[in-house]
């Protein structure tokens, strides 16, 4: 899970990492009041989204603070289209406007997963900013997990890119606090770039990227409760509230798969077949009537989608549940939506019984590149 | 002949009690594997499926001597079970378990005894046909043969293993080393088993997008493997950025594409395949060469 | 420092381990109130102290609702004294009225510092309460500093202290818990007896005790903002607040030395030569002229002390500066106070030559055994 | 003779350029001490009483190689640098800082390597006389001599070598082991230093309240040393509970008593002096003997 860059700033505030004096704003009656917190001449002023490379987007504005108005006036409550968003762009709902930070220099700083080692890896580069990711390759050290990280290490890190003065303790502690803070969070990154570097050897969060492993939300119930729904596809959303895998794509065939793996692979094989897949949605290993019901649902629901593509390997699940599952589903559509089912494995047999008995209007098959080619058959005839 | 795991191997189960544990260890025990205790905290003295119930697996491993233990303890607790199966000296644990926060998994890594070998989380488990079933996979479709699998994604296993049975060539051993990014036993050790192993003809590998794991193996075959190797890797139209499923499944800037992915593998002399459909027949037809 | 058992309890319940309902009173008038929020007709009530054997002095009582408002009143404002204060007793300023927990049995379980083992060592006994003093050895697990404790660790001793069924399983999360807790707190001590088992496997904490490291409070704000100075003497918490080490004692010869061993050792000579001391009191290795004469000043003010006898050392601390300090101080007693000098080490002649010029009434040696005896004879003849 | 420090022994301090690196390095430097250099992050490059400040201890160990290092850096840092010092491959790291939150010390404790020896910390440091002083103890004290010197305590330590200065035995080398709860080098490990330096004929043990370290020592005591050992323990009238200035100077119990301490290394064959005054008198009757 993704926070905002406010977010990320209030922790790694509380977490003894200075960040620039802001405030965040709703709407343009607030903004008044932030500008006369802020009390300087000049504003920064960010888009709060979950995307990256809004600066070249018009996301992020240096301003004099007559300026702010307006300019936020014009932000607020639209959708924020950068290099990294899908053409619909990401909602602004929030901007922070921040004191600006004198810098002598900006570095890039971040604590990341580094999965060959299976550890956190500690990474810094003495350029940030857009220059990080041309070329300036950071420097890594890898955490040892159980040892942990030490402010010496830090410091040693920041003598390495080239540090001098009071920033050499300043980065030792930065460092410390920084991978302290993403065991606290389990996060599985914790990115600061630009890194600023102040003259009086201080550093400053100029950005802050957190990502949270999912998997551990439960345990951290704060950060939980900071999720944006409206960052996400709504479709993303509402399959993650049902406790399905699915990611919105750009194509019209809907895909309906059990495992991650296998729904790759389905993607992959429509895209062989020259048709687009409209999603990736693993419906899981051990899934049942109702949740494949629920996932259709989802699909049919999906105006671009002209097709859907069913494909199950039963295992543990049985092809029998399946096809109750989709037949659930199938009656309700309101539209008429062409399904390719290819249905293999335990009880295949009586699950492709059971759609002919219920008179599911589609295709079955049990042969995967059949399935693909007449998706993309059907979707291209609609 | 066959890797890790065959028909002596006794298997202990960690979660043995619930839904999960108790239909699972049915099935492996249908398929004639040699279940012979399970542990559920709390539920110690008591029997279960006709087996032992142990509080520990200390207790357990007393009792009975396992060799492996399968966990389908939840997420929460799972590593916790993993670091208790290694603590009493059990040779392989197979976790299940989907779901562990990666910082478990760190700690597990950083704490786990050159004696224990891991295979998962969020995996399928370990199968030698007709010998021994750890995990959850379905029995019927494989067949005892000469083919040593070793995947990322659990149904896409089941593809490959249900595409060397149909063409008649059957599997030595199937391994699912899990979808995290962070895991126990990885394709280099799978390779290095299945090279060693006498019955193991050739080998299917199957990929996906994210890490470099399959790039580090494909620099491993070239060096090491002697044995045919085929693979798949599925993801080529993932976009970057968004985790496909699995925790580990995401291609984070130039990293983990399949392409390169691909491309690594062409170059260490492995078939690779585009189409998952065709894993079996790509096997086949290299075997004949 | 130490914690109330109400601010212990507080911190358990905070980090999963459960307590028993509970509210805290500081008046009378708050009794109601509490019997109306626990709602039940049985409750304990416990004084607040730092002091543990409440029980036998009668700060704890199990008692019907309609009794508590009676004993409650009688109580507070009192001072306690039980087997472990000294004969003043401490301040009961607050109560703690809980609902009671109905057990099948009482455990004993503690977080410590094994010293031996350079590590924190967890302790559980099978018999809690006040067993624990009294023989039955609880079972230690040494606890290794960067590989942790998991809750199976925890399991495997409450199998070895004879848990069985679910008991097992709450067993190793509360330890995990409580290990977690003593790392958080920065404690050398959590210690939670009677550890109480209910008949549904759960455990409750009946009484809990938490000491934490003084040297980690600088990062544990939180905790020391819940220090209670009234529970100590009150001229300890003076000296603590002057940076002094300071501990009251029973006897009539006041002690100012610097270096912790050489005041234990001051003290021990004292009792040799048949005096008691009034105090340990240690000014530090590194101590100043005005240091020296707060201490001074500190121990003129205790009514008790009819004698001070002055023993330093001179290492890095000059004799001469020491010197300068106790005659700031000596001026200003405003009661005859004989004072007994040994002043030895850096620039001892200076000093006793400053002693000597500015006029110090007492008497100054070199000897370390003749100035305790003059000490004992000059407390003795007063 | 004598052990661990000499008069070739590089010295280099942690926290050069503080209030306490500053003056006690002074000191140093003035008793003879071979000071090569310091470290205070940010200062590398500088140059503080006519030696070389560096930002790292690893960049210290490159330019001047140093054979112990002393740490006067304040409290919450303090075992940061103990830590730096000795990844970083100094093999005596004496740490004078007192204060050090136990957590901290737990952690140092876990993480030296076996090629590094810890003194300290909250103990005045190791000091051969007339060749290398590491520490804040008074040098003119000191003499050379014959009699080994272990202690808990500061000033007791100056008492200990002043009596033994005027009993005219002087000192090998005096190590002050800190009163913290949690330290480095132990009495055993001081014990076993000076039974296998020919030049110490006589060991001079101070011991105080808490722990049960002495115990231990007379046990070892018993076991492996030949050469006369006189001891003092501080505390016999300190009441239970109460912590004695030194973190670690507590009785907690039944454990940790003077009295306990003073039975043991009697029966030991340890001379036990009751009075503070007496260790030097013990230590010229017992040499005597």
């Amino acid at each position: 899970m993704r926070l905002h860059e406010y977010q990320a700033k209030a922790l790694l505030a509380a977490h003894g990492i200075a960040t620039p004096p802001g405030v965040v704003v709703t709407q343009a009656g607030e903004i008044d009041a932030a500008l006369r917190k802020l009390a300087g001449t000049q504003c920064v002023v960010k888009a709060q989204i979950h995307a990256g490379a809004r600066g070249k987007a018009g996301g992020v504005r240096v301003l004099a603070a007559d300026e702010v108005a307006d300019y936020a006036q014009g932000l607020l409550g639209t959708r924020l289209v950068t290099p990294q968003t899908t053409s619909d762009g990401l909602p602004v709902d929030r901007l922070l406007i921040e004191a600006p930070v004198a810098a002598v220099s900006e570095l890039y700083v971040a604590c990341a997963l580094d999965r060959g080692a299976g550890a956190r890896v500690l990474l810094a580069g003495k350029e940030g900013g857009m220059g990080i990711e041309e070329g300036a390759k950071p420097v890594a050290h890898v955490i040892d997990t159980v040892r942990g990280f030490s402010p010496y290490q830090g410091r040693a890190l920041g003598r390495a890119i080239g540090l001098s003065g009071r920033a050499v303790a300043a980065f030792g502690d930065l460092t410390a606090a920084l991978v302290r803070l993403a065991t606290t969070l389990d996060a599985m990154l914790i990115e600061i770039n630009p890194l600023m570097l102040r003259e009086d050897g201080q550093f400053v969060a100029g950005d802050a990227k957190i990502e949270i492993d999912d998997n551990a939300l439960f345990r951290q119930p704060a950060l939980e409760a900071m999720r944006d729904g409206r960052q996400g596809d709504a479709k993303d959303e509402e399959a993650r509230e049902r406790g399905l895998q699915y990611i919105a794509l750009d194509g019209d065939i809907g895909c309906l798969v059990n495992g991650a793996g296998l729904a790759m692979a389905t993607m992959d094989l429509i895209a062989q077949a020259g048709g687009r897949p409209a999603n990736f949605l693993d419906v899981g290993g051990g899934t049942t009537a109702n949740k494949v019901a629920e996932a259709l649902t989802l699909l049919a629901h999906d105006a671009r989608v002209k097709v859907v593509l069913v494909n199950i390997f039963g295992g543990i699940v049985r092809c029998d549940l399946i096809a109750e599952g989709l037949l659930l589903a199938a009656s309700g559509f309101g539209r008429p939506l062409p399904i390719v089912v290819r249905l293999v494995g335990t009880r295949e047999t009586e699950g492709r019984q059971a759609l002919a008995d219920g008179g599911l209007l589609g295709d079955v098959t049990q042969s995967l590149e059949q399935a693909a080619a007449l998706a993309v058959q059907r979707a291209q005839s609609s | 002949m066959s890797v890790l795991v065959h028909k002596d191997t006794r298997v202990l189960c960690q979660g043995f009690t619930g839904k999960q544990g108790t239909f699972h260890c049915q099935q492996a025990l249908e398929y004639g594997t040699d279940v012979v205790g399970g542990v559920t905290p709390g539920k110690g003295g008591t029997r279960h499926l006709d087996r032992p119930v142990f509080d520990t697996v200390a207790e357990a491993m007393a009792a009975v001597q396992p060799d492996a233990s399968v966990i389908y303890v939840p997420a929460p607790m799972a590593a916790d079970a993993i670091l208790e199966a290694a603590a009493a000296g059990i040779g392989l644990v197979v976790c299940i378990t989907e779901g562990i926060p990666v910082a478990d998994m760190l700690r597990v890594k950083a704490l786990l005894p050159a004696t224990t070998r891991l295979i998962g989380p969020n995996c399928p488990g370990i199968i030698t046909p007709g010998e021994c079933k750890i995990g959850i996979m379905p029995g019927p479709i494989h067949s005892r043969g000469v083919v040593g699998i070793v995947s990322r994604s659990g149904t896409l296993t089941y593809e490959a293993v249900a595409q060397t049975t149909a063409e008649g060539l059957g599997q030595t051993t199937c391994i699912g080393i899990g979808g995290d990014p962070v895991h126990g036993l990885g394709f280099i050790d799978a390779l290095e088993l299945f090279e060693a192993d006498a019955a193991t003809e050739a080998i299917l590998l199957v990929g996906e997008i994210g890490g470099v794991e399959e790039e580090q193996a494909a620099d491993y075959i070239r060096a090491h493997i002697t044995k045919p190797v085929v693979a798949y890797i599925a993801g080529t139209t993932a976009p970057p950025g968004r985790r496909m499923g699995h925790a580990g499944a995401v291609i984070a800037g130039h990293l983990g594409t399949a392409s390169g992915k691909k491309t690594a593998l062409a170059q260490a002399g492995v078939t690779v395949v585009d189409s998952p459909a065709r894993m079996g027949r790509a096997m086949a037809a290299r075997m004949a060469r």
